[in-house]
């Protein structure tokens, strides 16, 4: 019959017109994020071995790890990540070996100007590079 | 692979194509017999390829592959039909008249290799008009941009 | 008690003139100036209101919250809003015809404000008791097709003219079944006078005598005043805005406002006509007149939102075919009936 | 005398009419996304439509010459952003395809389960901006809400809610968290409840019957001639969907049904998807059902390369046949890709579907075909 459907209409929106909302009110209340959650990237600067497979890993580039030879051995002393650029994928942290790079559940990235948008997770100098080229390092350029 | 009854009956409808090659998984045809080839492939009862699923080309460097590939609704067959055309005189017959699905699909291949189809109209469709070369052939560059 | 307050007040600030010696007219002029205010002062809060009501039920309505920042519970959205189009530049495209564009969003509001003057808001409580009050909201009601034209037309912009055009053929043909409906009441009152429409409606609402004629003015008020399921003048998914595609800032809020004026209005009449006005139902007197008209128009605002949060938009074609084809046959069935009933009725002597 | 046919005549003879050209998009409310129509209007009647795309074109086929095989992954999921899962799932089964790589059971049934979902999602997605450009509002937010809850899902399995780059070639990056059956199977549960509500509020409506039934019809010849595929071809009623046509992955092992439409109008486009819908809950209750226990990942390389050669693969995606062409010269780098994109092909029937009817009609066809931008313009 006509109207059937536009009465049935009304009573569902009726319904909900009653029903308690799904809405989260963002600042004030916060969903539950999933463990998985692909947020800012965390890197664990003793657990990294910078091998560089997170760099090499990146579809787009991102990862800039700058190494300085220590003994034969690549330390790292830079990390930097062209975070706009980032599809947030999840290869690198998947390619690490040692678990130190990962995602943690911070979300919230925007910022008011564009040079605080890359993400330096090891500035140069934060480790004691001098140190280590003082030990006779040469520093590695990327990618190599 | 290419089924069974594909591969017997395709011999019979290219008697009259000398440059039709059936190959282990496709076939391969000159260009100028290609329209011919997919009519007969369209209205032959026994394998009735009505549906033109993909059509693209690559550019292999010295010659462009258009490929198309073709599924039969009716007994499930697929078959892929690929035509060589030199890279220099990138010329291929439209097949929009047998298949109407090839419309936007030649455009593209048009707009992105610069594959010329031969009688019907040809506009740049995903790139605007007054794009300079075909980006998806091997040797155009792009300048600018992060790739 | 509460129910004379107004009235009440009235009488004192005339009183109080007349003590300060002013003559009778200069007395008269101000009672009328302080009425108009009075209305004004009641649209605009309810605007306000509405605004807010509408933002909030639609949220409801929609498995959302709706507007709860500004204010308490949001209720100060309105001002919120009206403050940021205030601040905004009305942008003037190039090829518009400047004076007609910016004249449309004025003059839209002046046809919903004149017809205030003849509402009945409480006993006693009507601006200006006309007689012919029911012809004069039909009168000035359908001036405001002209003012959607001009918006329209001055625009320049396709989008703007296509809703226009749609706009005339909208409110054009829905008059006639909205005349026609309210017809059949005017027929059992004997009377175009807002008063006695209500006077008559004592005993029984005109709801229950002609329920086809409340329907018919329900559907033909919804598409009067361009909402859902009959917003094809507005049609966002198809002509982006109709007339205000072009508007930005104070002119865009003006239409957005006339709109709910209108609102407002066509269930204030909806009320006068066939809910028995400021009666109170099964003689509830304990709340004022006024407050009874109050609640009677929420509850057809309610049901004009119920409606527009729920239906999809009915196509152009369709919708000059059902107003044609079905509401005026319809309407003009219903004065049949209502003639012949009367008829009948006065035979058996009720 | 004057008869209606006089009339007609004189009003088509001596009233003269212009045509005029009505520019819909880039930037409107109806286009989803950034695409143009631009419409030649006799009146409010159509008489010519031309679709006009590509403002989304990011070139990927070109991007993913430049990229190893798994690097291509991510750019997949940016082609139709709304059934990321599906584009994913084609990927990774042409590049195995192609290497004969074995996919583990348990991972044929978790790729099942995401790419039902998604496929939900997606759907979900498709009714509910149609309700929006029919005019009804409250149908989308609806959905919406049903769909948050999928995404939900797919971001505790996946880590994000869209773009989400899950499976991998022989398996799937990650194996189902612990908390995810549970979820689910309460969410198959509720979902049959939300569609029947979409069907009271929206399909039952008669104004949006009126609106949508008996236009732009698509006859079965048309849909096949142009290459229609998915809900567009299955409403016009050619029974054609590839989970069933031609099983992938572990689709054969499922008992459901493809829902088939009659008239092949708006009406029956907008339906296909509620039914779709109905039969994706089913085919996840029975793969939730028989998931088995085991490795989620099978024995790929670590470098990926294909032998040289080509191959096209097709699954059955949200919006039609989602084909994936590769071709490999032995490199860990596509030497060419391209994507069947079925929203691009079925997007082509636009001027067709549209041509004498009105202005709102292309509102409602354009819906109906249920365009992804991302995915028309690649």
């Amino acid at each position: 019959m006509f109207g059937k459907g536009l009465a049935t209409g009304l009573e569902i929106t009726l319904k909900e017109l009653f029903t308690p909302k799904v809405t989260i009110q963002y600042p004030e209340e916060r969903a539950p994020l999933p463990a998985r959650f692909h947020g800012r990237f965390t890197l664990d600067k003793e657990a990294c071995i910078a091998c560089g497979l997170c760099q090499n890993a990146c579809p787009n580039r991102v990862i800039n790890c700058v190494r300085t030879k220590v003994d034969k051995k690549n330390v790292l002393t830079g990390y930097h990540m062209d975070i706009q650029y980032c599809l947030f994928c999840g290869l690198c942290v998947e390619a690490c070996p040692k678990g130190a790079l990962r995602f943690s559940q911070d979300f919230e990235m925007a910022c008011y100007h564009r040079e605080n948008v890359p993400l330096v997770l090891l500035a140069e100098g934060d480790r004691p590079a001098c140190d280590v080229s003082a030990a006779g390092g040469k520093e590695v350029k990327a990618g190599d | 692979m290419l089924d069974e009854k594909v591969a017997g009956r395709l011999p019979v409808l290219g008697e009259s194509m000398p440059s039709l090659e059936v190959k282990e998984n496709a076939v391969t045809v000159g260009r100028d017999e290609l329209p011919a080839l997919l009519r007969a492939l369209k209205e032959d009862p026994e394998l009735a390829f009505n549906y033109l699923t993909n059509l693209t080309a690559t550019d292999l460097g010295d010659r462009i592959t258009v490929v198309y590939h073709l599924v039969s609704f009716i007994y499930g067959y697929q078959l892929t039909v690929g035509c060589d055309i030199p890279r220099d005189d990138p010329r291929i017959p439209s097949v929009m008249e047998i298949y109407r699905g090839a419309d936007w699909q030649e455009r593209e291949t048009y707009d992105l290799l610069g594959v010329i189809f031969e009688g019907r109209d040809l506009a740049r469709i995903l790139l605007h008009d007054g794009f300079e070369g075909y980006p998806l052939r091997k040797d155009f560059t792009w300048a600018g941009g992060r790739d | 008690m509460g129910d004379r307050i107004f009235i009440e007040f009235g009488n004192y600030l005339s009183g109080l003139l007349a003590l300060a010696g002013a003559p009778l007219l200069l007395n008269q002029v101000i009672l009328m100036i302080v009425k108009i205010v009075g209305a004004l002062l009641f649209i605009l809060l309810n605007l306000m209101f509405i605004i807010w009501l509408e933002r909030r039920l639609a949220g409801w309505f929609q498995a959302r919250v709706g507007p709860n920042r500004v204010g308490p519970k949001g209720l100060l959205q309105a001002l919120a809003d009206v403050g940021k189009l205030i601040s905004k530049e009305i942008i003037i495209p190039g090829a518009v015809d400047k004076v007609i564009f910016l004249l449309a969003p004025v003059l839209i509001f002046v046809p919903s404000l004149v017809l205030f003057a003849v509402v009945p808001f409480g006993r006693g409580m009507i601006p200006v008791d006309l007689n012919l009050g029911i012809f004069f909201f039909f009168a000035i009601g359908s001036l405001s097709i002209v003012v959607f034209f001009m918006g329209g037309w001055a625009s320049a912009n396709k989008y703007s003219l296509i809703g226009s055009m749609r706009a005339v053929a909208q409110m054009v043909s829905y008059e006639i079944p909205m005349v026609l409906s309210v017809l059949g009441v005017v027929m059992i009152t004997g009377s175009l006078k807002m008063s006695s429409v209500i006077a008559s409606q004592t005993q029984v609402w005109n709801i229950f005598t002609q329920p086809v004629a409340f329907l018919i003015y329900f559907a033909a008020s919804v598409a009067e005043v361009n909402r859902t399921p009959f917003d094809v003048v507005e049609g966002e998914s198809e002509i982006v805005a109709g007339p205000m595609t072009e508007y930005g800032g104070m002119a865009f809020a003006m239409w957005y406002m006339a709109e709910y004026t209108n609102v407002i209005l066509v269930s204030a009449f909806a009320v006068t006509l066939f809910l028995g006005g400021w009666l109170a139902p099964f003689g509830w007197t304990f709340l004022p007149s006024w407050v009874w008209f109050v609640l009677k128009l929420y509850l057809l605002i309610f049901l004009h939102m119920w409606v527009r949060w729920t239906y999809p938009r009915i196509r152009v074609d369709q919708l000059m075919s059902f107003g044609w084809k079905v509401l005026v046959p319809l309407s003009l069935a219903n004065v049949f009936v209502t003639g012949f009933g009367m008829y009948v009725f006065r035979g058996i002597g009720w | 005398m004057i008869t209606g046919t006089d009339l007609r005549d004189r009003l088509e003879h001596d009233i003269k009419t212009d045509r005029y050209v009505l520019n819909m998009g880039p930037q409107h409310p109806a286009t989803h996304g950034v695409f143009r129509v631009v419409l030649t209007l006799d009146g409010e009647v159509i008489v010519n439509a031309e679709a006009v795309c590509g403002y989304l074109h990011r070139g990927i086929e070109k991007l993913a010459e430049a990229r190893t095989y798994t690097q291509v992954i991510p750019y997949t999921d940016r082609m139709d952003y709304l059934a990321a899962m599906l584009n994913n799932l084609g990927y990774v089964q042409t590049l195995e395809k192609m290497m004969g790589v074995e996919v583990p059971e348990r991972a044929e049934y978790i790729r099942v389960i995401c790419a039902e979902l998604t496929r939900i999602a997606s759907h979900l997605i498709s009714v509910g901006t149609y309700s929006i450009e029919i005019g009804g509002i409250t149908g989308f937010f609806y959905c919406l809400r049903d769909r948050e809850k999928i995404l939900d899902l797919i971001e505790m399995i996946s880590g994000s809610r869209m773009t989400v780059s899950y499976m991998r070639v022989g398996g799937v990056s990650e194996d189902l968290p612990a908390e995810f059956l549970p979820q689910v199977k309460k969410l198959m549960k509720e979902l049959p409840a939300a569609f029947d509500e979409y069907d009271g509020l929206i399909t039952g409506n008669e104004i949006f019957q009126a609106r949508t039934k008996f236009v732009g019809v698509l006859n079965p010849e048309t849909a096949i001639n142009y290459s229609a595929s998915g809900p567009m071809l299955r409403a016009s009623g050619v029974n054609w969907d590839l989970r069933k046509a031609r099983p992938y992955s572990v689709y054969d092992r499922f008992d459901f049904e493809v829902p088939l439409g009659r008239n092949g109008d708006c009406f029956d486009r907008f339906r296909m998807r509620i039914l779709e819908m109905r039969q994706s809950v089913r085919i996840i209750e029975q793969a939730l059902e028989g998931l088995p226990e085991g490795p989620f990942m099978g024995k790929a390389p670590k470098v990926i390369k294909p032998p040289v050669g080509e191959m096209y693969h097709e699954i059955e995606g949200a919006r039609g046949i989602l084909g994936y062409y590769l071709v490999s010269d032995g490199s860990p780098k596509p030497y060419r890709m391209h994507v069947r994109r079925p929203s691009f092909i079925n997007l082509g029937l636009l001027s067709e579907l549209c041509r004498g009817w009105k202005l709102a009609d292309v509102v409602a066809i354009l819906g109906s075909v249920d365009i992804v931008l991302g995915e028309v313009d690649c």
